[in-house]
């Protein structure tokens, strides 16, 4: 048996705020390294548009499941102490937080590592849909944001 | 007695193309258990399900895996979490 | 001309609370990708000791520029929209935050590795030496902990 | 009107080892201008400078940089932030 890890994973359709949330959590799991990432609302639609608020309907039963499935799996495989994971389903306004991912391992490394590979496994692998609403008019999202090339 | 009916579940952009979020599909009566291919392919839907993954009983599951009556099979279209 | 990037760097010898940081920052910088490292105190020392304090020596006057270089350096490279770094200085309790750093950007993938690469740079090129308390005596840490190998 | 001395400075172990933490260097009589490499080895310590980091000025800086008057010239141990 591998060492105890802690995984708290929470769907909730009330706005949450991310940094009562860590402090909490990090009290109840001191470690050297800490790694967060909060996702939050674009004020604008992937066409470029007003964003009014973003819709995330998810498959209720397997999104917690997969989430928490998905969370053990790479804090097993990283080595970590702790996850957290926190994420919004329903109707979000703009610049709302969507998604808390936080992970808490003695080492830098296997904390970053985890939390970047969690967040594009919840991307991935979660059951989540994204409706963008403007104008009176909801568009769903096709696929994710890309991550991003930097510079 | 007869089989549980499968439980069909559709969601987001899939779920109003269909125009329906669930529905009970009858325990077939034949020897093999059916497969996700087959039930989709009798759903008459426009996508492909090439573009769409399989779950079972909460579970990512492939197109072939045989049914056990009573379970819940959804199909879903590409994933935008996070 | 680039885009105006808010870089906020501070070093203090009193302990600070990461998350009420983190919040008032945010606040200042809202963004859709936020990716945040805090780096704690061991308990123990390198070899394995109980800690009393970790004591932070540095260079008044080249610690700050080289701090305010390697984050404009490293958000301009990652072009990121804001970043902050946080830094104890002085005599330190275990558990206690020693570092935080935080990355505001309109995609996951800037905000992460603009995160963990100025983690890294600083703790290579930002002139602070450790030295471990234990017992009554204190120990000079050679450079840095490593990364960590994860799994 | 002599030339300003250059301050030196060390850190951590360093000048636990050195047993002084800053001095000055008085601007020497000589036609080129010091490097950090000539005076470290002036002052006579165990260290090996390919060990240490050099910085003029609050910048980090190579061991044959030309010096001037009035530098603040340190050498660092290794560094071990965060």
């Amino acid at each position: 048996m591998g060492p105890v890890i802690s995984v708290q994973v929470l769907l909730s359709p009330e706005p949450f705020d991310p940094y009562s949330l860590l402090a909490i959590w990090s009290a109840d799991h001191p470690a050297a390294a800490e790694s967060h990432f909060i996702g939050r609302v674009r004020p604008v639609t992937g066409a470029n548009q007003q964003l009014d608020a973003l819709e995330l309907e998810h498959y209720p039963g397997m999104a917690e499941r997969q989430l928490q499935q998905l969370a053990t799996t790479q804090a097993q495989h990283h080595g970590v102490k702790a996850v957290l994971v926190q994420h919004r389903v329903g109707l979000i306004t703009p610049k709302a937080a969507i998604v808390l991912v936080a992970v808490a391992a003695d080492r830098r490394g296997p904390a970053q590592r985890c939390c970047q590979a969690l967040l594009e496994a919840l991307k991935h692998d979660a059951p989540f849909w994204k409706r963008e609403w403007s104008a009176g008019v909801g568009t769903w999202v096709q696929g994710n944001t890309p991550l991003g090339d930097g510079g | 007695m007869a089989a549980a009916p499968i439980r069909l579940r559709l969601f987001a952009s899939l779920r109003e193309e269909a125009g329906w979020e669930q529905q009970d599909w009858p325990w077939p009566d034949q020897n093999q258990p059916p497969t996700p291919e087959q039930i989709w392919r009798s759903l008459g839907l426009t996508a492909s399900l090439d573009d769409l993954r399989i779950a079972v009983n909460f579970e990512f599951a492939g197109r072939q895996q045989p049914l056990q009556p009573g379970d819940e099979l959804a199909f879903l279209s590409p994933i935008s979490g996070g």
